[in-house]
């Protein structure tokens, strides 16, 4: 689905992502891992294309797909329109848009609206609903959390992106994260990549691991094999 | 040794003095918080007392957040009162007068000055007398700036001592308001979700930090974590709809079935 | 040096533009005819174009520029009076001339300037005198902007209308600020005010962008010439071509000169105006013909001087006439106006304006007006006084820079 | 990163210091010791000219102390400017004593010929030169202290407060036009003789000006560094990037709001008072906003945020005003609207942006 | 039919002052009218303006079939010389040609009526009228007016004849009341007979006067009782009987009460429509500054372009004044709407995070397009014309008449506000713009071409702009300082109303404006402008966020 090969990165001068190599099977749960500060973020809005990398590629298609894209050539939002869904990490709610318009942003890029789009979204998150004429800025933290989940899913995407999703949400919504996730991924084939730093809800809902240490991927595989060796090497401090 | 606080009663005489005599740090009584007609917060009552460590859960949206922001005085209440320790009526301070009479916070969302460095992060939030003439003309002693130097060692972030703290990354930033908080050495520490985005271990860390806090400080913590909350809590008050659910120790919140239904779940 | 210099300080941008553009090109026009007439004492003129941007403190720095950098021999410049007020002290100071080609409140003689355009007594008076004694009008209503011309010029009426017996009832004041955009409620008590059953007129000394809206209004809300009759002392050709004339046919304006009076001379200039801007719709108006005498009266002193020397071209200037752009003959006098015609038109439908009453001949200038207490004793005479500000009852010269 | 910017910004500041120095001791010397004719030999109108620029300059110091340091966009500083420019008008009016065209000894000549009877209470006092210059500072300070009290008590921030500084300023020019203010309406104050005794149009009462216009560049520049550095201006620096933040650190942010913006009022004051005495002229013309409008101009091209720049910007852009209008006086406007465009597009930083820029690649390459 | 005429030619007669003017009467005319028509005819294009007054009393007495049709041909300027000398009327104002004339108006001989053949309009040299000439030709008119077949002429005549009674008007209304058939003209005249006998020496006359005029409000009636309750120098009442003076004082006091109710709902409609145009200027702003959170100081040159649109549509339609002038707004749109796009394009879009820096650039792009407007249209006014369906105003009563150009655009602000609205509010445009300027990076991780949007968006507020460029070249000068006189403004409605608020922009600048027209006549247009400003500026400390600010978490943040 995503094929990351040599990709550099720079804030103004420091070098954040070095020579990442990243290959995201098509339907897989994928979880990427790392300390603060290791570059997760940062790698993601490379691939949503909101910083820009100065070198490498980003292949978006399954593998077998004769029209696999380049995305460093698409923008930002053309990127949305083939299919990439994301969640960033703080929310980014748009503060002064209702709660329904907020998801209605997630309707912008699609051609079909199936109409029973919206409901869906509403059973999975029920407060959402009752609060569809808030600001979303008003919401608390967890709730905008889940707007912006939401937000992501009626962008239909092929690929859904979730920095840190969990944040701040209350534990049995986390579980029930978890679960959409794995049954998203079951229905539909959705690939998933997520960010997450708590191990047992990674080890729950991730098919595979990644982890990123000082900017370099270090470390790949099944979830299974993700040792407590490697944990210990890479993701304390 | 709480007790022994008033003794030095002349700290600083324009602001109110903190009276812990019923061994209370935190008076919220009756706190109802209406937003166009929607009530986050419904005849609130809370008591926290001196060197308590107090972990707040609750669905989201439960109210816990405009709870901090009603003592920090963010948020004036409909109705309600407000007590810092005997005599310190929040509700009558200002958001700045609040924060010198000896509350801090940590804020959901890290919130921190991006275009200064780390340590001038800390060092503005250093405790101290913060009138203009005196900020004008004051200068780090060098007792302060190992203050901050031991506070950067504790949040981890003495590499970064003089990066703009714009650059930092998400969990960077919630170390470093952390570390802020530290810094303003106040008697009641609000933190709201201090660990989220911290991996596990940074996650024990902070658990360290704030239960060795707690005693000579009173700390309130919101926290979604569970695990989080079982390794620092002593008493867990449960919020839901803007006012308390269930209170007691960790165990007894965590069978309680209306907790695991609205919060919980299994 | 091998050209004479003169200076152009008229504003090329900002709000003043609208006005003095314009004159920057009459002084180009009458050089240009001058150097093709051979020059003058055999050199060449050589325009000194500057913009001072309609910003009074720039008009200072420009006129400092223009007399110590560029050292002109003569400038032509200025169209309200706080710029003429801004560069005032600079002429005096560094020793410069200025012609001065604008209506304005008079309160001034400065040795160093000479003023072509009219004084109060050589627009405003007349103007009222034939309101009051052709129209039989009882009613008044001085509208102004809120400056000093306005203020000085409607003080002067105020007094000069009580002399008459105007009572105070009769006379309604209005002033509003510079660009007043919106006057239906102005208008609308000047309805109400003309309504009472006496013979009403407005005396207008409204300015530049204000008078618009202002006729607009009039034209819409119906005030037609007829009734209540508006005369203007900042209204001419120029400013009419940008309106939308037909509304205000019948209204009045008071100048010294119109560009519809039938005279060989006035279709002269008007011709070679219109061949130098190549533009043969462009107006021409009542301060560009002061700019004209005001020229061709330097002209002839420096001739008569034969030195550009700012002393003698100044002594030589007085009592020289030259013909004016209405058969009459202009003559500057020793307090440095210009004896002038004041006619009064009312306006066509093609934004001309008919002569509708002219005085006998020329009005002299007076630059201390007789109907303020303040004024009435000083004279102004730099032939036999030496003095601009000679008050006759002290005997005393006062205000003098040197 | 921070720490050459400090290095640079110090280098900056030690740039300013030496150009300002140079300044004030070469102009004096070039213009009155260098004999006439002589090459080198600098004209008064020069003098008058730098000397204007440097008031500007002050003005522009006082802008960027509190929108490049604090983020309170003031479009209507110039307010502070004319009232300070007025009390030193008024003085120079008081002085003109019987020299005035109507010779009447108390007042000035526009009071006589529109019929007034005695000097207005507002005027009173001001032939003392003490008194005057009291009031050049007092006058804007307290008007900025009143209007910043109201306006930061009530946490007006952002384009709120910036469109309010131009409505303050836009009121004072309609008043000031009105005849009754006792101001001297649309053609305010001119026609002065001398300060202090000294003839206003002689050469030494120039230097003398413009001397006391550098020293006063000099001392408000230190001040404002010296505030820029101390831990106030980072607390002010905290303000503009984060308001409430800094508030719940303790800091009481409408205090140090308000002493900040008097404190720049009181600069743009002086910088009016010096103005005027050296122009000749005070009109409410001073107070229209878009004067404050191209204040603001002359800081961003400069560059924000960085004092000097904004001395810098208020020069630059004045003398290319100064250069345009005689040079391409049909034109000009052209090309200083150009100018603004390029800055902001090419030089995000303004001009000293450009040149850190251009110092930095040279010691990295 | 009698004709009376005001042969004095003093040119001011009022009743109330002098009687001594002379009465000619139609009746009396000379045996050798017709021939002295003629002359007099044939002389008027060459005569001065008193030649003609007289030349105009012969015509008018001659009794000529033709005399009413020159008199009022000449009132209009439509009597014209043709090249050779003969003397034509013109069906319509050559000048005031309307859209469906073409360019050479419709002749008839003016001695005899019948059709003259058609000449191009330019040989035609109209003849001319004056400030006294047209005075007295209205007189003319009106009596001439009476025998009209439309009752609505009649009306107005008899009206033009009240406000000028002498003896001779009263005579000729006299004589004419019987004939009357239409009731309003009879009340018309009946008022004005009324007003005559006012003096009359009967008290009981008088009082039956008072008692019948005191329902109406007209200026001459109010003119006409006033004197009634004055008293002389002496101290003797001017009107010697008690009845008649408190019947005055009553129709007095009635009549001054139901003007100051008049005087209300006048002042208020003033202010609506100075907040109407408040509005105008403003609401293009309230999109490019309010929702994009673009300074953009370049709004006011914007306005401008639109005005000078419409001047130069009115230039390529002479003939068509009010189509051309129609046309100019979406030609307007159009044009600010691109000048937007590329300034967008060109400029604002390096800026996006940098608002303050927009200002800085546009204040240059400003400079620059004043600058380019001298130059291709010189530093001039230029004149655009009113159509004649927007000229003159809607009379209510003697009391209240609105101007039909303000009226037009107080409708046309409401269609443009609530076009707009709809776009922003049903469109999914509206709600990509307001999330673009809340968070971009999102926006785009949405799937939003920000790009479009922006330009989309700043190109319809300035669109809007050129649109009240239009609107305000029928109020105001169309020069290159008109953007500078409503860019302070605009940002002050769109501040007042609470950034981001369109709703806020409406009711801001309908409030600024009312309240400018309320104090105005207390305090005089110069204080009511300072007091506007100082109550804005009181008023923030109140709303710090404006009328309807941005609420919220985030908006305090
Ligand atoms: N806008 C920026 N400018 C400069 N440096 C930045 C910027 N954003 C992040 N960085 C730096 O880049 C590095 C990687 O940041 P990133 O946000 O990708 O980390 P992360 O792995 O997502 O961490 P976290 O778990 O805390 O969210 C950090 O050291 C951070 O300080
Ligand atoms: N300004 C506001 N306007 C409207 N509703 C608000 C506002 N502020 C808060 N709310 C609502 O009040 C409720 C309480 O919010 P609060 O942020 O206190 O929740 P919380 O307990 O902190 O939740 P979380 O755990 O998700 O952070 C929420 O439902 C929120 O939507
Ligand atoms: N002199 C004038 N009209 O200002
Ligand atoms: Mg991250
Ligand atoms: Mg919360």
């Amino acid at each position: 689905m995503l094929s990351i090969k040599g990709l550099n990165q720079f804030y103004g001068g420091s070098h954040t992502l070095w020579d990442i190599d990243m290959d995201i099977p098509t339907g897989s749960r994928t979880c990427l891992m790392g300390r603060n500060g290791m570059g997760k973020t940062t790698l993601l809005r490379c691939v949503m294309g909101l910083v820009s990398a100065s070198s490498g590629s980003i292949q978006f298609g399954s593998d077998d797909d004769a029209a696999r894209l380049d995305l460093r050539k698409l923008s930002a939002d053309a990127r949305a329109s083939h299919g990439i869904g994301y969640v960033p990490q703080g929310r980014e709610i748009f503060s002064q848009l209702s709660v329904e318009e907020n998801l209605r942003m997630g309707l912008i890029a699609k051609r079909e609206r199936p109409a029973d789009a919206l409901e869906r979204v509403y059973t999975q998150f029920p407060v959402l609903k009752q609060m569809l004429r808030r600001r979303g800025g008003d919401l608390s933290g967890g709730q905008q959390q889940q707007l912006a989940i939401g937000r992501a899913l009626l962008l239909q995407p092929r690929l859904l992106i979730l920095d840190e999703p969990c944040e701040g949400i209350q534990p049995n919504i986390v579980h029930e994260i978890g679960d959409l996730l794995i049954r998203l991924n079951a229905e539909t084939g959705l690939t998933v990549l997520i960010v997450e730093q708590k191990l047992p809800f990674a080890r729950r809902v991730a098919s595979d691991f990644r982890i990123l240490d000082k900017g370099r991927a270090v470390a790949a595989g099944p979830i299974a094999d993700l040792s407590d060796e490697m944990v210990r090497h890479h993701l304390t401090v | 040794m709480i007790g022994g606080r008033f003794l030095g009663q002349n700290r600083r005489s324009a602001a109110p003095r903190l009276d812990l005599s019923h061994n209370i740090i935190l008076y919220l009584e009756g706190i109802s918080v209406s937003f166009d007609g929607f009530k986050a917060l419904n005849d609130l009552n809370l008591y926290i007392e001196a060197g308590e460590l107090r972990c707040i859960i609750g669905p989201n949206g439960a109210g816990k957040t405009t709870m901090m922001d009603v003592i920090t005085g963010k948020t004036r209440p409909d109705t309600g009162s407000a007590w810092f320790g005997q005599t310190v009526d929040l509700l009558s301070l200002s958001e700045p007068e609040i924060a010198t009479a000896g509350i801090g916070r940590k804020f959901q969302k890290p919130t921190i000055f991006p275009n200064h460095t780390t340590f001038e992060n800390l060092e503005l939030a250093m405790a101290g007398d913060k009138a203009v003439w005196k900020v004008l003309f004051a200068r780090i002693s060098s007792e302060q700036a190992d203050r901050i130097d031991s506070v950067l060692r504790t949040i981890g972030l003495s590499d970064k001592r003089n990066v703009l703290a714009g650059s930092l990354s998400h969990g960077q930033k919630q170390w470093l308001e952390i570390g802020m908080l530290l810094m303003q050495s106040p008697e009641l520490l609000l933190v709201d979700e201090p660990v989220a985005g911290m991996t596990p271990q940074e996650t024990e860390r902070t658990a360290e930090l704030l239960v060795s806090l707690s005693g000579t400080h009173s700390v309130v913590v919101v926290e979604h974590d569970m695990a989080f909350v079982r390794s620092i809590a002593r008493t867990v008050t449960v919020l839901h709809q803007g006012s308390v659910l269930a209170e007691g120790s960790m165990d007894q919140v965590q069978n309680d079935p209306k907790v695991i239904e609205v919060y919980l779940g299994d | 040096a091998d050209t004479i210099k003169v200076g152009v300080l008229h504003s090329l941008s900002g709000t003043m533009a609208i006005s003095e553009t314009t004159l920057k090109d009459t002084v180009l026009m009458m050089i240009d005819e001058q150097n093709k007439k051979g020059g003058l004492l055999g050199k060449k003129l050589e325009p000194v174009v500057v913009d001072p941007a309609s910003n009074w403190p720039l008009f200072a720095e420009k006129a400092r520029e223009l007399l110590a950098k560029d050292k002109v021999d003569v400038t032509f410049g200025c169209w309200t009076s706080v710029s003429r007020k801004s560069v005032l002290p600079v002429f005096e100071e560094l020793n410069g001339l200025l012609f001065y080609p604008v209506q304005y409140e008079g309160e001034e003689s400065s040795k160093n300037v000479f003023y072509t355009g009219a004084a109060p007594n050589q627009q405003a008076i007349p103007a009222v005198d034939y309101l009051m004694n052709d129209v039989k009008v009882k009613r008044w209503v001085l509208a102004g902007t809120d400056y000093v011309y306005p203020r000085t010029t409607n003080k002067i009426l105020e007094a000069y209308l009580k002399s008459k017996g105007v009572k105070a009832e009769d006379i309604m004041i209005n002033y509003t600020p510079f660009g007043h955009s919106d006057w239906q409620s102005i208008v609308s008590d000047i309805k109400k005010f003309g309504s009472a059953g006496k013979k009403t007129a407005v005396v207008s000394t409204i300015n530049g962008d204000a008078n618009v809206p202002f006729y607009k209004e009039l034209g819409n809300q119906k005030i037609s010439a007829e009734d209540i009759p508006v005369v203007a002392f900042s209204v001419g050709e120029e400013e009419l071509a940008g309106l939308d004339t037909k509304p205000l046919v019948g209204h009045l304006a008071a100048w010294n000169y119109f560009m519809s009076i039938d005279k060989p001379v006035n279709k002269s200039a008007i011709g070679s105006w219109h061949q130098f801007i190549k533009n043969n719709k462009r107006t021409f108006n009542d301060p560009m013909e002061a700019t004209v005498i005001g020229f061709n009266l330097w002209v002839k002193a420096v001739e008569k001087a034969k030195t550009t020397d700012v002393a003698k071209v100044s002594d030589a200037i007085i009592g020289l006439e030259t013909p004016n752009l209405t058969g009459g003959t202009a003559k500057m006098l020793p307090n440095h106006h210009l004896t002038k015609p004041v006619f009064i038109g009312e306006i066509r439908e093609d934004g001309q304006l008919d002569v509708v009453w002219q005085t006998k001949g020329e009005v002299a200038g007076d630059a201390w007006s007789d109907f303020l207490p303040g004024s009435k004793d000083i004279e102004a005479d730099w032939v036999t006084l030496k003095c601009g500000n000679y008050n006759t009852k002290t005997k005393k010269c006062s205000g003098q820079n040197f | 990163m921070i720490v050459r910017k400090l290095l640079l910004s110090d280098r900056g500041s030690q740039l300013f210091f030496a150009v300002l120095l140079a300044t004030t001791v070469l102009v004096p010397l070039l213009n009155a010791v260098v004999p006439d004719g002589s090459m080198l030999h600098l004209p008064n109108y020069s003098v008058a000219l730098i000397g204007k620029y440097m008031t500007y300059a002050l003005m522009a110091i006082s802008v960027d102390l509190i929108w490049g340091y604090c983020g309170i966009l003031s479009l209507g500083h110039t307010a502070f400017f004319a009232l300070g420019g007025y009390a030193m008008g008024m003085y120079l009016m008081r002085q003109i004593g019987t020299r005035g065209v109507y010779g009447d000894p108390v007042l000035p000549d526009f009071m006589v010929f529109l019929n007034w009877k005695e000097l207005p209470w507002f005027w009173q006092g001001m032939d003392h030169f003490g008194f005057a210059m009291l009031m050049v500072v007092v006058a804007p300070g307290l008007l900025a202290w009143l209007f910043g009290w109201f306006a930061f008590r009530s946490r007006v921030t952002g384009v709120y407060l910036s469109i309010i500084t131009q409505a303050l300023t836009y009121a004072l020019l309609l008043a000031f036009f009105r005849n009754e203010m006792g101001f001297g309406g649309n053609n305010g104050l001119t026609d002065f003789k001398d300060l202090l005794g000294f003839d206003l149009q002689a050469q030494h009462t120039r230097i003398g000006l413009f001397l006391a216009t550098a020293i006063a560049l000099a001392l408000s520049y230190a001040a404002c560094r010296y505030i820029i550095g101390s831990r106030l201006g980072r607390v002010v620096e905290a303000v503009r990037d984060a308001e409430s933040r800094t508030r719940f650190i303790g800091y009481k942010v409408e205090n140090v709001k308000l002493w900040l913006w008097t404190f720049s009022a009181v600069i743009a004051g002086i910088a009016g008072a010096l103005y005027v005495p050296q122009v000749g002229i005070i009109n409410p013309g001073e107070f229209a906003p878009i004067n404050s409008i191209e204040v603001v101009v002359w800081v961003a091209v400069g560059g924000r945020g960085t004092l000097y720049g904004a001395a810098l910007g208020a020069l630059l852009v004045n003398y290319a005003k100064t250069y345009f209008t005689a040079a391409l006086p049909e034109v000009w406007l052209y090309a200083l609207g150009a100018l603004f465009v390029g800055v902001t597009l090419f030089l995000p930083q303004g001009i000293v942006g450009l040149i850190t820029k251009l110092a930095r690649n040279r010691t990295t390459s | 039919m009698l004709l009376t005429l005001s042969a004095s030619g003093i040119a001011y007669p009022s009743f109330a002052q002098d009687a001594g003017t002379e009465a000619v009467s139609v009746a009396d005319a000379p045996a050798d009218a017709a021939l002295s028509f003629d002359a007099a005819l044939s002389a008027l294009p060459e005569a001065s303006y008193s030649d003609k007054e007289s030349l105009l009393q012969q015509i008018a007495v001659s009794g000529h079939p033709q005399a009413g049709a020159v008199i009022r041909a000449l009132l209009d300027g439509r009597l014209l010389a043709t090249a050779d000398g003969a003397i034509v009327i013109a069906a319509v104002d050559t000048d005031a040609a309307t859209a469906d004339t073409a360019a050479a108006p419709t002749l008839s001989v003016a001695a005899t009526g019948a059709a003259a053949p058609a000449a191009p309009a330019d040989s035609l040299k109209k003849i001319g009228t004056n400030n006294r000439l047209r005075k007295t030709l209205k007189g003319l008119v009106a009596q001439l007016s009476l025998a009209d077949p439309d009752a609505a002429v009649r009306l107005a005549a008899v009206k033009e004849m009240v406000r000028t009674l002498d003896d001779t008007t009263v005579a000729a209304l006299r004589a004419h009341r019987d004939t009357e058939a239409d009731a309003k003209v009879q009340a018309a005249i009946d008022t004005g007979l009324a007003l005559a006998d006012l003096s009359s020496s009967d008290a009981d006359t008088r009082l039956a006067a008072v008692q019948h005029v005191a329902d109406d409000i007209g200026a001459e009636v109010y003119n006409g009782l006033l004197p009634l309750t004055q008293q002389n120098d002496d101290g003797s009442f001017a009107e010697p009987d008690a009845r008649v003076r408190s019947a005055a004082a009553i129709a007095l006091r009635h009549i001054e009460s139901r003007r100051k109710l008049y005087g209300g709902v006048e002042t208020l409609f003033f202010g609506l429509s100075l907040g109407s145009v408040l509005v105008l200027a403003a609401i293009g702003l309230a999109i490019t500054f309010g929702v994009m959170g673009v300074i953009n100081m370049a709004h006011g040159e914007l306005i401008m372009l639109g005005a000078y649109t419409a001047y130069v549509m009115q230039q390529l339609m002479p003939q068509q004044i009010a189509m051309a002038t129609m046309l100019s707004i979406p030609a307007a749109f159009v044009v600010s709407g691109l000048m937007g796009v590329a300034i967008e394009r060109g400029i604002v879009r390096f800026l996006y995070g940098r608002p303050l820096e927009t200002l800085l650039a546009t204040f240059g792009l400003s400079l620059v397009l004043q600058q380019l407007v001298r130059s291709i249209f010189s530093p001039l006014n230029r004149s655009v014309q009113t159509p004649a369906f927007m000229s003159g105003s809607l009379t209510i009563n003697d009391a209240l008449s609105l101007t039909y150009n303000r009226l037009y655009i107080v409708v046309f602000m409401f269609i443009v506000f609530a076009a707009l609205l709809a776009l922003l509010k049903r469109t999914s445009l509206g709600l990509k713009v307001r999330a673009v300027s809340q968070n971009r990076a999102m926006a785009r991780a949405m799937g939003v071409r920000t790009e479009w949007v922006d330009a989309a968006t700043f190109g319809l507020g300035s669109g809007i702009a050129g649109v009240a460029g239009v609107a305000l070249s029928q109020l105001t000068n169309v020069g290159p300082n008109l953007g500078q006189a409503y860019i302070i403004d605009s940002f002050m409605v769109v501040v007042f109303g609470g950034v981001g608020s369109l709703w806020g922009t409406l009711i801001s600048g309908m409030s600024l404006g009312v309240v400018n027209k309320l104090l105005e006549p207390y305090a005089g247009a110069v204080m009511a402008k300072i007091l506007v400003l100082v109550f804005l500026i009181m008023f923030i400390q109140k709303r710090p966020r404006g009328l309807f600010p941005q609420k919220g978490r985030a908006a305090e943040g």
